[in-house]
């Protein structure tokens, strides 16, 4: 009630990025925060504790001594078939890599938020988006994928936090929301989802029958669990895990595209970088060169295909990236030779300029 | 003073042959077989039955719950 | 109409929050804005700076290497933005505490002596607004009356009586400032 | 009276919990956590909250606990059992929950969770098997590792100068203020059987009295990590492991 | 003296891959030892104490309360210039990722040797070459590669130990042996590398100026370190380590050929699997298939140029692993779309057959 | 006499150690930290052992003492520096290794790090700037955070059964038998940091001594994360923090 | 020559060490020796195996799916490796404990008793080479003296004194195995 | 009774202007100026230079090592 009248106006706001995700979380029925301080992301878990979501929805926020810690409380949580989530930047995000593949193993559903900056070790608090290849490519041990939303505006925070939550357990997987320090520190309008309940018990016996909620007479006892001591029953729950990510990328390839109709060159940007190359583009178009973008939305499931496809028409394409270079090679496997793709980066926490991504696009692919 | 006389019920299969209900036992009722189980433990076993009390200590200290013990009031 | 600024000082002279009440006034008019600050452990005891964006159209990257308007509180900012003004932009900075001056004859440059002003009336509470104020007097980007709004809703409702005290600030900062080249 | 007459339903005075199944354990003979496993069965059964408890199961010799007790498990990450058990405990606030936790799992490398969990006060039952060793991995020294004790880590003994001290975590645990019950026990005799079965349940009961963590240690052995059989490592720890973790509560508020 | 008397025999031995890894960390002059038990691989650590190493040659060997304490004391230790290592399985070093990323960052040469398991999460204890992506692509937080030398032997865990160092040295950079539960655990014929004293402090100032052994007069503090707080030093720093990993790419790839001169099809595999598909090419010659194998020693850095030669030569590739699919992407990479490039894994501790590997070869290859 | 005539070489007092150079900190004004590293420079510089100290830096505020401090120093992965000091002073046992740590680094996400160092009686000394807040990332709660105290995680003050009890660290590494000298100290008054100065040397000279780890515990203001002027910080802080973080030794042996 | 084989039984049996004399034994003859152990947990209570081949080639895979030899000392060992045997290859048993005998026609298979020998000549220790006789005897892939001296070799000093009874034992073996196809 | 006479030089650069020494001044010898330095901040300075005793309180106390002491003794 006091909730419904805190959380559900459909006003335009001005918010951070960061705020954003606290906002949203609660009003999408999240159980549980889990997290530890770290720059650029703080105000997440600062945002929350303001909001006071213990006292409306019921939703519990604590503060863990350490990332390890904070993963395996989402593991916990999960495991009761509930609703929760950990935030990060970078270092604290490698602190969760075991816990990442435990949950994976255990098949619990999850959403965790990396507000990139810049790396290796302690690096910079400065914007990257150089933890792609761990997010993407697996930074824990073993064969896994996490699906994985890259958020351009403070507004797709928002979005996807509540989208992230419906993958997660429509798959059983932890969902990464990868964004940056700049995403999570600027503000923007934002219209925040509408508030729905967290769910009953009832509704968890009903969404999640694997839930640990105590062994009731009707059923056997519900174990979460990523053990498998036999190879084969190992093997088993991999083929499990394989035959899901073969579904995810069927279904779930989300992208966005720009310009691209005409395009003879196209970059590929995710996340801040694609609002800069945005810019690019009519850079570009006002000189006359015909650029297009796509911006891939889910990291993974990579929008293969659709790239795959623009390299039967264009000329070239250049993937532009805060890092040294790493979507690029999911571009390379999806041109598979078919035109050149070049790279253009910044790393360690500079952002590039739309006019020096111009300046890249004409020197390599054109020039 | 009352008497009691018990029986203790070894799961055969299931017990490992620890040796700790042997030890615990106060009338020495029980002691391993020299024949093996299918997981080749040479299980436990009332080799002197008529002295068992039904004191159940053989079932507290087994690590394996594989005793089950039963007792009678003797008058 | 698309304004980009970058408000630059000394971490406790206000400038993220200056920067804020801009980023609401365009939202009271229906503009798309993006605020974005520096963060992090080199605003303690150093310098801080927020780019503001006001615009008619979706806007595209909130990063900017260059700024139509720059707003420049202390010595080391001015030092690093004034480079970053558009030809034909606008400079404005407080003079306090500066020894050496702006150089560009290209674009416009503003002096506000709100530091003085505020020491000496004892109103160093409204010192951002009396900056506001001279911008809004030579880049009157957003109405005044926005900007009063932009405040009332990022203000928590005990400080509404504040409200008076700052319209008066922006008056005197619209008075206060002066082209000097 | 013949036998036959004695083992007849009317006459029993103890057998396996319901609340364990029939699953063999893996565990080798004479292994302590059988035992405690068992407690926690029997108290289960006789609480009546099979559907309100959740286990939580270590990495650690008691990584398998879940294929034994017919309750709802949740299997951590290696030491990470109690950072689990507080957000289950914390969503679940009606619910019994207790980690079962190695001395590896508890004292190396989830110390910090450990102390934590405890120190925030989580209403949680914390059963903690220290048979001063890493059983499942082979039998590697641990922080509980008496000084001198041999293991394949060090082959001739605990060293202090080289492994440090034998690390006495309830001891800290009990300084903690989040803690309401600590206590230490052991299961080789009946007697002891039959304490550490009460502070067990005890643990279980506070739990929903929102007076904070309850730890119990139970001083345990390890025949295969120790390499004697499972008698002697029953003297082995009277004699050597009961002096340095002295049995008996530390606290009890 | 008696050290030398222990270990420099220069007979040929029978022992397990992670025996030879102790016992060449010792002769090789490794400084220090640290690390938490974990199967496969305990017997790395258990070897080293019962070797007593600190008798003979000084070095510290020390059981850690978690991986992560390992990886950082190992961060403390090569901050000296020691000639530090650790080893753990998948799971510990998933928990290894933030301070690995550290070490990179720091420019702090070491070794780390994941003796690899099947997962995600605790999974099982068999052999698995699943966390290639993690420690090729990177698994920790930010831009950086890991040097990687994948031993097929158990003389080549003993030979890598050595070379290790002295990449680590060579780049300062951290190198992993990434091997698997059965090479860790199988005995073979190994002869042990020569001995070598560890470093003394005088050379070690020569070979490492940069090491934290106390401010001498004559120079500046030296400093360990990965923090940049300004993003232009950051980038500053990544550059150095991107030039760094170009002259790696140019000059230290290592791989093996096998029956690949008049191959038609060829089979990429390392570690134990090629050891595996190097019996399926024997048995697709009797069979009049002319199959290859290339065995890429130097997972990273990868011998793209090698097998991208190949690509114009054979009719098709296959991409044998223990995992998911992990190196394909790499040959994938490589090929560019030259040739099909298919893949046959298995997954979560289940070893391949030779003969499900031909099977496969022939299926998915030849039609 | 004017003043001209007393400021000459000849009537030095005091004046900033060599071992401190003249990059200006990056500290608020006030902080704490700033004595503390000028307590550690005069003591290198006293005990002339410039070339014979290595400090490990953590993170938190204090990440930047490297620039401060004109000796080697290593920076470790938050929380970690005890690993990174084990390490260091095994292999280099005639040196002097600190590590310089703050609440949140050695109380939170280092606890285990801390601990275990501290138990296997590493003969580095521990200096832990305990001011009761996340200074570095901007004021929130700490491990030491006290009842009630406001940070900008636990806005309307601690609340023990939501954040749990303010943890009292330095008490659990007093009982650790690796310990040799624990003790409690503040840099708030003239008496204070002179104190404060034998204690931080008897940690530094204790470590060649193979007596094991000594930990000064340094109650300190952070008027950022507080929100008081530095005067106002210290008078907090002597009531505040003091009653629950009482001055003085836990352990001296 | 290559011999292909794997030695499966209870975790106390000593099928671990009995692959490893083997392959000393391989060793001491000059051959390329490969052994590789189940290990782990289940090994705990449950069976353990080791798969040792001996070759004078370069070994490649030192992973099986199929043997020359089996010797199987337990009823589950039996039932998980008979099938394994390459038809005309050789499996060999202890039959003390089984229920359930090997049916294969197409291999050699051969039972030697050495439990019940051991258990009634208080010879437990040496119980591994009395199988290892059993297996020299029916597939002499190394010789009896190669045997000793990798058992040397394998063995701490103090043990050597030992030796003399092993070599016996191998004797013994060499004598109980019989063919029961 | 021997008395002291003191002066000290602030480093008014590096002068944050924590107030810390004015505080702890027995002789209420320093305050903050009105003017600030190039990082903004008011330093402090002697204001009643002559009752300084040169005790160097304010020295111990002062967190960015600013304050250099000088004293001597009156005869
Ligand atoms: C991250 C990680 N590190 C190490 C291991 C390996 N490991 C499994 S159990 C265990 C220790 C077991 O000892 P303890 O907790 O004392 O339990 P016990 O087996 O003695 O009951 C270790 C180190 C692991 N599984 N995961
Ligand atoms: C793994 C990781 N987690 C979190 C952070 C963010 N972080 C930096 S400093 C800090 C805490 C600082 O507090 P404290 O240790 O008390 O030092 P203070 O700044 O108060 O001196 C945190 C959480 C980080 N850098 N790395
Ligand atoms: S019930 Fe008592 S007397 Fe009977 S066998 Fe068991 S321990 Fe012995
Ligand atoms: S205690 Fe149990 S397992 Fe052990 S011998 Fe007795 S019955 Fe068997
Ligand atoms: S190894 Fe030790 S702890 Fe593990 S089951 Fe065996 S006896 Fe029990
Ligand atoms: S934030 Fe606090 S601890 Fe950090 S420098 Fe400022 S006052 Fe000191
Ligand atoms: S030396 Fe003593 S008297 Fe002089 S200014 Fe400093 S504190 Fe005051
Ligand atoms: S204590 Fe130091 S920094 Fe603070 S005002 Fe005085 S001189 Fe300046
Ligand atoms: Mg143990
Ligand atoms: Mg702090």
């Amino acid at each position: 009630m006091s909730t419904e009248k805190k959380h559900n106006t459909e006003e335009v706001r001005l918010m951070k990025g960061n705020e954003a995700i606290a906002h949203a979380a609660i009003r999408c029925g999240c159980d549980g925060y889990f997290g530890y301080p770290i720059t650029p992301q703080s105000e997440i878990m600062e945002t929350l504790m303001d909001l006071e979501p213990w006292n409306t929805t019921g939703m519990v926020v604590l503060q863990a001594e350490s990332e390890t810690a904070s993963i395996n409380m989402v593991y916990g949580a999960a495991g009761c078939g509930k609703k929760a989530m950990t935030s990060s930047s970078s270092p604290g995000v490698s602190l969760m890599q075991e816990g990442i593949s435990y949950m994976v193993g255990a098949e619990l559903p999850c959403v965790i938020v990396n507000v990139m900056r810049g790396g290796p070790g302690l690096g910079t608090i400065q914007p990257s988006q150089a933890d792609y290849f761990q997010t993407v490519k697996g930074g824990g041990h073993g064969d896994y994928k996490l699906i994985t939303l890259a958020p351009a505006s403070v507004q797709e925070m928002a979005d996807f936090m509540v989208k992230s939550f419906d993958l997660a357990f429509k798959y059983r997987t932890p969902v990464m929301i990868l964004a940056d320090g700049i995403i999570g520190q600027m503000m923007e309008k934002v219209v925040l989802p509408p508030f729905t309940p967290r769910w009953t018990e009832e509704e968890i016996r009903e969404q999640t029958p694997w839930a640990t909620l105590g062994k009731t007479p009707d059923r056997k006892p519900n174990v979460i669990n990523s053990l498998r001591l036999e190879a084969a029953d190992m093997e088993k729950l991999n083929l499990v895990l394989q035959s899901r990510y073969r579904e995810i990328e069927q279904k779930e390839v989300l992208f966005e595209e720009f310009e691209c109709a005409d395009a003879d060159y196209i970059i590929v940007a995710f996340g801040i970088t694609a609002r800069i190359c945005q810019k690019t583009v009519e850079l570009a178009r006002q000189k006359g060169i015909k650029a297009g973008l796509i911006r891939p939305i889910t990291l993974y499931p990579f929008p293969t295909a659709q790239i795959k496809e623009y390299a039967d028409k264009v000329k070239g394409m250049i993937s532009v990236e805060m890092s040294a270079g790493q979507m690029i090679e999911d571009v390379r496997l999806a041109v598979n030779g078919k035109v050149p793709v070049e790279f253009y980066g910044r790393m360690g926490g500079i952002v590039p300029s739309p006019e020096e991504v111009l300046e890249a696009l004409e020197n390599k692919l054109i020039g | 003073m009352a008497k009691f006389k018990g029986a203790v019920v070894v799961n055969t299969e299931r017990c490992k042959g620890c040796d700790l209900c042997v030890v615990a036992c106060p009338s020495t009722v029980l002691s391993l077989s020299n024949e093996a189980n299918a997981k080749g433990y040479n299980f436990s076993h009332m080799s002197d039955p008529e002295s068992c009390v039904g004191c159940a200590a053989c079932a507290y200290v087994c690590p394996d719950a594989c005793i089950t013990v039963y007792k009678v009031k003797l008058q | 109409m698309k304004e980009e600024i970058i408000i630059a000082g000394f971490g406790g002279q206000g400038v993220l929050s200056m920067g804020k009440i801009l980023a609401y006034s365009g939202l009271m008019q229906g503009q798309e804005v993006s605020w974005l600050p520096s963060y992090g452990p080199e605003q303690r005891g150093g310098t801080a700076n927020a780019t503001v964006i006001l615009s008619d159209e979706r806007i595209s990257s909130p990063v900017l290497n260059s700024f139509d308007t720059a707003i420049v509180l202390n010595q080391p900012s001015l030092e690093r933005f004034e480079c970053k003004v558009k030809p034909g932009g606008t400079l404005i900075f407080d003079g306090n505490g500066f020894h050496k001056f702006p150089t560009r004859t290209d674009i416009n440059v503003y002096r506000i002596d709100a530091t003085e002003y505020a020491y000496a009336n004892n109103a160093s509470k409204t010192m951002n607004m009396i900056i506001l104020g001279g911008l809004l007097k030579v880049r009157p980007i957003v109405k005044v009356e926005n900007v009063l709004k932009g405040l009332k809703k990022s203000l928590p409702e005990r400080h509404h009586h504040l409200l008076d005290m700052n319209e008066k600030a922006i008056h005197i900062g619209m008075d206060l400032i002066r082209k000097i080249n | 009276m013949n036998i036959a007459d004695i083992i007849n339903p009317a006459n029993l005075v103890m057998e396996k919990t319901k609340v364990m199944n029939d699953t063999p354990m893996h565990y080798c003979p004479g292994c302590s956590h059988g035992v405690v496993h068992k407690l926690i069965g029997e108290i289960i059964e006789e609480m009546d909250i099979q559907d309100k408890t959740i286990g939580i199961a270590p990495v650690g010799c008691a990584v398998f606990a879940y294929q034994y007790l017919d309750i709802d498990w949740q299997q951590a990450a290696h030491g990470r059992a109690p950072a689990l058990a507080t957000a289950v405990k914390r969503l679940l606030p009606d619910r019994y929950v207790f980690t079962y936790q190695g001395d590896g799992d508890l004292a190396a490398i989830g110390t910090a969770e450990t102390i934590h969990a405890a120190n925030r006060g989580e209403n949680i039952t914390i059963i903690f098997i220290n048979n001063g060793i890493y059983g499942m991995t082979g039998g590697q020294m641990a922080p509980t590792t008496l000084q001198g004790m041999k293991s394949s880590t060090s082959p001739t003994g605990r060293d202090i100068p080289r492994n440090g001290f034998p690390l006495n975590i309830t001891n800290l645990l009990a300084q903690l203020e989040g803690t309401c019950y600590v206590t230490r026990q052991s299961v080789h005799t009946v007697a002891s059987v039959r304490k550490c079965k009460k502070a067990i349940q005890k643990g279980f009961e506070n739990s929903m009295l929102n007076k904070g963590t309850s730890v119990i240690e139970i001083v345990s052995t390890c025949s295969s990590g120790w390499k004697m059989t499972p008698a002697d490592s029953n003297d082995w720890m009277v004699e050597n492991m009961f002096p340095a973790y002295p049995m008996g509560d530390l606290k009890n508020i």
